[in-house]
């Protein structure tokens, strides 16, 4: 089953230790997942770690999730980065700032694999 | 009459500034005259026959008495009509953003859709836009106390957020849909929306605002008055933003 | 050797105690910084040399600094429509030759808050804003709001050094001194630290302000029972201990910056204070990110009267966001060169923006390999400013400081990299006038 | 060896007494000399008006208040804007212009050098990093120490020593020239969003009085013997019935001396402090009192702050002001509490001639001027941006030299003005020679500047000079002000240290000036004192350490060390 939900981005701790070690595992890891709280993510049937394709509008991301209980039902949670930009809007709505935060979209389980970052950048060239 | 024809020679891609055709800077010159008037293509400046084919019908004097017909889509070309106090500005396409800035006079068409900043701080004349408009339709420059003081846009289409931003005076009519916070921080005009929007009249502080079609989020610094007919139609009218004591009119169906 | 007072080069907390271990020119320890701090001053593995390509699918070859330096320039010098973007991650020596750079090729030059702080900025043309130093807030603030952002995550040693934890002269009970108050769409690490939490539903923190608002203003009458997710009784509660505080204090971040109304958030936030300043002392403080984003828009400012986003295409500084930032170009399509500098576009911009900086020549100017790195035609590899190179920087709270040197290193600064490219630019314009 | 040569100019030099003779000005290597050879460079000032270089002794051209004027103000920065030349950058703004207009606009006028009114000392490398870019111009900046704790904890223990020996590390640490203070303990009161009400209102929480804190400052200042006398903005600005309390601040230092040949108190806008009634409704001019009160003494100067209809950014370190106006105006409003040392705000507005309040600010500026009898006690300014934006000194300049130019602006203005001001009948017009005075002469006395070459064209003395192009024996200036405005505005010649940087009114040179500072010693025990509290508040409350706190010599890349001090 799919999760109707709404997408937000933002800072993490890790994901700041990494800003300038954005080609190794660490940043993979400080960046490349979803949050959700426990029972999104029984709802869903995923556990963590497991891929999670999240699509909006805008495109669509696979990496894997995780939890987080503070996130209200409906959720969903990519530290700012590369995944989450695969998903974000791109309209400036006039000011210049594209819509990092709450963007409508689907979340469902998958077997696909998470991309790299070069992976996910070669896609825009 | 004198009636201009531009035809653009190619889908501008890097945009193209010209506040240099109005109906007033075009007013009695020659083909010649008009293709050396320059636009700029990013950095580059460029004058119009470049950009255009041109061709000229006709004389006129002054502004009033002029046509311009721009044949194809502009969506790359902003400030069209900047300042024009007469005249008329036919498009028939698309155009780019702040078309008819500080217009004082005259009549803009366009027939399909128009870019950000459609009339920005016009004070008379009038804007017609068959298709869409996207944001700021009739609204202010960044930290100006007005945008729009008179005159009258018309979008038969759907318009993006901030219709009418620091709308001092004047009249904006929207079909279709309109997005977040029309009427944002007026201080006078009217605003008639056909279709749904959200969020419409905050910090209003004077000013008319009439929602035809549904308003998702209302918002909470509204006084109810009652049920009111305008044109023939009943809206529940608020009136507000009270937090700063406005006496603005929201009718909402 | 240990080198005291140090600045972090980091986030807009700027820090300046930090003491670092430097041993044969090289840092082995970082005390009294974050984890973020300390991981950025120990540093990382860096782009060695200047290198160029032709098809950004292609291998990278490595190149002189001349050669890439020249090649630049002549993309820059031919460019109807360049953006020059970043800047953040500099100093502020720096970004007065970004700003000459720009005048020299007619260009957009935008900095990292276009996807940040800009909106804040747009509520600030609106309305101001009432703020201060940190050290006043530490000083004074009995109620403390984080309104949509996260410090213990991006800004980890804001709360013991500035607004939460810290003693000042009348908080000197400090955390017992304030109470802490965080609305946030999800209950984050600092919502669990906080006295109190209040979820707004995602998008409708304007609708909340403007109630707030109302309950300030003594006109709660009209605010319905429920408003953004919030219930009208908390709203009053809410409205009226932020009236009693002695000196109340907001900071804001994405939250309110990157959800819908975007500045409009701001500009009501800032209204909110300014009306609560009636009744006590009141401020509000964005939390910026890079260490100098601030800067940046300092720098902009006085040299051009606008503090970012600066198309020079007509010789005269015009600044409109919606029309001249990053991202409403890209999506245009309508720029032909960019250069990345202090700053990393490639990572922080929606895909479709970084789809259509992959279509032009990208130059990079950057110590470290990233996304933009993979779309870049051209990179040249600078100092890490606050740890190879001594310059100023701006804090949140637009404190200017000095950052210091640490170490030595061969590679030239961003201000060098500047200098020549300008020159070089000159050379060209001048050959063909 | 550079050498330039001016023939034929009318010269108006107040500080060494040449009043309108036609001579020759010699400059070599950048400063006035005697003569020079065949070979100089003539200029032919063909019997034209020649003046030294102007001197402002009160804008505010830089720093943190000024940017923020910028940031908040697009609306303004989109005014004025030319493009950049060959050898200009390019110039935007009109009240808060950026740093090159800022420059260029003073130059073309004729001004060589301005005062940056307020400077935080924790924000002051702010100020330094714009003043480095604002070319031409020599300047210095005024630091803020009228409600900073460690000036009034010092006062509350008596230490006058210790006093001194903060003003003195203040300075140091600000790269300042003087000792500003603003509204005296209403930046600290600010704190908690509160104000003092006068003269003797405690501080909340530090147990001083403004008027301590103006007494005891004003002695520190002659006690380290400073080049300026304090530069104080009076509590109660901006309130109707606030002339008393300025009448009485100007008593607190009536007995205080100055080994230096200037006042001893200087006393700025004025014009914001003359006010009588009680409210907005009854609001009239006390200018009559105020020069009174200076015609009877020589103690003190004052600046007119004049008023200039249109628009303006009000920027001051009184932040409970800066709130009040806001409130009033409905206008946007940004505060700057600076943490251990002062407050700030920053608001647009709007002067409008058919409001009376503004009708009879804009006379108050002008009968300050114009009844004090002696031109050296009052200075011209507006406040720069507060009054009004200083690109239009020439226009107030011809209001005091012709009673028609003042009618002339008296038509727009509301009726109701000139039943609460004087200034309808007052016939005194100023002559050229006044106006060298009230424009540079007397700023450069008054900041104690003229030992520094500034202000005048005496042998040795900088070769900052104006040529405008006008004729003083064929123009009669109660009459042809308009000529004689235009003439102000674009000078024929600015040269500023023997370089021409203007000719026609067009910017041809753009070097970068020089900034002024004091280096002061203070009393050895005082200043052990001092470290030690220093040291203690950095540690306890200050959000920087101290280390990293003063303004380090990268900033003042071209600086002017004067050094004074306790003897």
């Amino acid at each position: 089953m799919n999760l109707n939900a709404t997408f937000i981005s933002g800072r993490t701790v890790n994901q700041g230790c990494n800003l300038e070690n954005k080609t190794s595992k660490a940043y993979f890891d400080a960046a490349a997942y979803c949050e959700m709280n426990s029972g999104d993510a029984s709802s869903l049937g995923v556990e963590p770690g497991n891929n999670v394709k999240v699509t909006t509008d805008h495109g669509s991301v696979v990496v894997p999730m995780a939890i987080c209980d503070g996130n209200p039902d409906g959720l969903v949670f990519i530290p700012m980065g590369p995944w989450a930009n695969a998903v974000v809007d791109p309209d400036t709505k006039g000011c210049g700032m594209p819509g990092f935060k709450g963007i409508p979209a689907v979340v469902e389980p998958t077997d696909e694999k998470a991309p790299t970052m070069p992976e996910l950048m070669a896609r825009l060239k | 009459m004198q009636t201009v024809t531009l035809v653009p020679k190619e889908q501008f891609k890097i945009s193209v500034e010209a506040e240099t055709i109005t109906p007033d800077n075009f007013a009695g010159k020659s083909a010649d005259e008009i293709g050396a008037v320059v636009a700029y293509e990013g950095n580059a400046p460029r004058p119009l026959s470049e950009l255009f084919e041109i061709s000229v019908d006709g004389s006129a004097d002054a502004a009033d008495d002029v046509k311009i017909e721009i044949n194809g889509n502009v969506n790359r070309v902003k400030r069209i009509g900047e300042a024009m106090t007469a005249g008329l500005i036919m498009i028939n396409g698309d155009v780019d953003m702040r078309c008819g800035a500080k217009m004082k006079g005259g009549t803009i068409t366009i027939k399909g859709n128009a870019d950000s900043w459609v009339g920005q701080e016009m004070t008379g004349g009038e804007i017609n836009v068959q298709g869409d408009a996207s944001y700021y339709v009739g609204a202010g420059y960044r930290g100006e106390a007005c945008g729009m003081r008179g005159g009258k846009i018309t979008v038969f289409g759907n318009a993006n957020d901030f219709v009418g931003e620091h709308m001092c005076g004047g009249e904006i009519v929207i079909k279709g849909n309109a997005g977040i916070m029309p009427g944002v921080s007026n201080k006078g005009g009217k605003i008639v929306i056909g279709g749904d929007t959200d969020m419409p009249g905050s910090e209003m502080t004077k000013g008319t605002i009439i929602v035809k079609g549904k308003v998702k989020d209302m918002m909470p610094v509204y006084q109810k008055e009652g049920i009111e007919s305008v044109d023939g139609e009943e809206f529940t009218k608020y009136v507000g933003d009270v937090v700063v004591d406005g006496v603005g009119e929201l009718f909402v169906k | 050797m240990i080198i005291k007072d140090v600045l972090c080069p980091f986030c807009g907390c700027l820090c300046d105690d930090l003491a670092v271990e430097v041993e044969n020119n090289k840092v082995v320890d970082v005390k009294h910084a974050c984890k973020i701090g300390a991981s950025k001053i120990m540093g990382h593995d860096r782009i060695k040399a200047p290198m160029m390509r032709d098809d950004k699918n292609g291998e990278f070859r490595e190149v002189s600094y001349d050669e890439a330096i020249n090649e630049s320039a002549k993309i820059l010098a031919n460019s109807k429509r360049p953006l020059l973007y970043g800047w953040a991650s500099g100093v502020c020596e720096m970004m007065k030759k970004g700003v000459l750079l720009n005048e020299e090729v007619g260009g957009i030059i935008d900095n990292t808050a276009s996807v940040c702080h800009g909106p804040s900025a747009l509520g600030v043309h609106e309305k101001g804003l009432p703020t201060g130093t940190l050290g006043q807030f530490a000083n004074r603030s009995d109620l403390v709001v984080f309104w949509g952002c996260n410090p213990v995550q991006a800004h980890p040693r804001h709360m013991s050094r500035y607004s939460v934890f810290n003693k000042g002269f009348f908080t000197a009970k400090g955390r017992k001194s304030r109470k802490v108050v965080v609305f946030d769409v999800r209950k984050t690490d600092t919502a669990e630290m906080a006295d109190e939490y209040v979820q707004v539903n995602p998008g409708e923190d304007y609708l909340v302000i403007s109630a707030l608002r109302a309950v300030v203003a003594d006109k709660a009458d009209v605010v319905p029972d429920s408003v953004g997710g919030v219930p009208k009784e908390k709203l009053v509660e809410l409205g009226e201990a932020m009236k009693g505080a002695k000196y109340g204090m907001v900071y804001f971040g994405m939250g309110l910056t990157q959800s819908r109304g975007k500045y409009k958030n701001i500009d009501n936030a800032v209204s909110l204070i300014t009306e609560l300043n009636a009744h006590g002392k009141h401020s509000i403080l964005p939390m910026r990110g890079h260490y100098n984003v601030t800067g940046f828009g300092q720098v902009c400012a006085w040299e051009t009267g606008f503090a970012n986003a600066v198309d020079m295409s007509r010789g005269i500084p015009y600044y409109n966001p919606g029309e001249t930032c990053s991202n409403d170009l890209l999506m245009r399509e309508e720029i032909d060169a960019a250069m990345v500098i202090a700053g990393d576009a490639g990572a922080h911009f929606p895909a479709q923006s970084i789809a259509r900086m992959g279509k032009v020549p990208v130059i990079q100017v950057d110590p470290f390999h990233n996304p933009t790195t993979e779309m870049a035609n051209i990179v040249i590899p600078t100092k890490v400013s606050g740890v190879e190179l001594e310059g100023t920087a701006y804090r949140m709270d637009a404190v200017s400081l000095r950052m210091r040197k640490l170490v030595d290193v061969d590679f030239p600064s961003d201000e060098e990299v500047l200098d020549k490219i300008i020159a070089k630019i000159r050379e060209i314009k001048g050959a063909s006038s | 060896m550079s050498e330039m040569r001016i023939k034929n100019a009318t010269v108006y030099d107040p500080i060494n007494g040449i009043n309108g003779d036609l001579m020759d000005i010699a400059v070599k290597d950048g400063k006035i000399v005697d003569s020079v050879g065949g070979s100089a460079q003539t200029i032919d000032a063909g019997g034209r008006l020649v003046y030294p270089g102007g001197v402002d002794a009160h804008t505010h051209i830089a720093g943190s208040k000024v940017n923020v004027g910028r940031i908040m103000r697009p609306d303004d920065s989109r005014l004025n804007n030319k493009p950049r030349t060959k050898v200009t950058r390019p110039r935007t703004g009109y009240t808060v212009p950026n740093v090159y207009s800022m420059g260029y606009g003073y130059a073309e006028m004729g001004y060589t050098t301005a005062f940056e009114a307020a400077v935080p000392i924790l924000k002051a490398r702010h100020t330094h990093e714009e003043l480095e870019e604002i070319p031409i111009l020599d300047k210095a900046g005024l630091t803020l120490f009228g409600s900073n704790w460690m000036v009034m904890d010092a006062i509350r223990e008596d230490d006058l020593d210790r006093l001194a020996a903060y003003v003195a590390w203040g300075l140091l640490a600000s790269r300042g020239w003087g000792i500003k203070i603003v509204n005296p303990g209403g930046g600290e009161a600010w704190g908690f969003g509160k104000n003092v009400s006068g003269l003797d209102d405690p501080v909340p929480n530090f147990e001083v009085t403004p008027r301590q804190i103006v007494r005891q400052l004003a002695e520190a200042n002659e006690k380290l013997n400073l080049p300026h006398s304090i530069h104080l903005h009076c509590n109660n600005l901006g309130k109707p019935g606030n002339y008393e309390t300025t009448l009485a601040t100007f008593d607190v230092c009536k007995d205080i001396k100055s080994k230096r040949d200037r006042q001893s108190l200087h006393v700025t806008h004025v014009q914001f402090n003359a006010w009588g009634g009680n409210h907005w409704g009854d609001i009239e001019s006390k200018s009559e009192p105020i020069a009174d009160y200076l015609n009877k003494n020589d103690f003190l100067t004052i600046d007119m702050g004049q008023l200039v209809f249109g628009s303006a950014t009000t920027m001051t370190a009184d932040g409970p002001v800066q709130y009040a106006n806001a409130r009033l105006l409905k206008a946007r409003w940004s505060n700057g509490d600076v943490e251990l040392e002062d407050s700030s705000g920053v608001t647009p507005l709007e002067y409008h001639p058919q409001s009376y309040i503004h009708g009879i600010m804009w006379a108050i500026g002008l009968e300050l001027a114009l009844l004090t009898k002696d031109p050296w006690k009052v200075l011209m300014t507006t406040d720069h941006p507060n009054g009004g934006p200083y690109v239009n000194y020439p226009m107030v300049m011809t209001m005091l030299m012709s009673k028609k130019r003042r009618e002339k602006e008296m038509e727009k203005i509301a009726e109701l003005t000139f039943d609460r001001t004087s200034i309808a009948g007052i016939d005194r017009e100023l002559d050229w020679y006044d106006i060298a005075i009230k424009t540079r002469a007397a700023h450069a006395k008054v900041q104690g500047i003229i030992e520094l070459g500034k202000g005048h064209l005496g042998v040795g003395a900088d070769a900052d000079i104006a040529i405008y192009d006008i004729k003083p024996d064929e123009t009669d200036a109660t009459v042809e002000f308009d000529k004689v405005e235009a003439a102000f505005r674009h000078a024929a010649y600015t040269i500023k240290g023997g370089e021409i940087v203007v000719k026609d009114g067009e910017i041809t040179a753009t070097p970068k000036g020089r900034t002024y500072w004091v280096k002061a010693t203070a009393p050895a025990d005082g200043h052990e004192r001092m470290m030690e509290d220093l040291k203690m508040k950095f540690k306890k409350y200050y959000s920087v350490n101290m280390a990293n706190y003063m303004v380090q010599d990268e900033y003042v890349e071209h600086p002017y060390v004067f050094e004074t001090g306790y003897q």
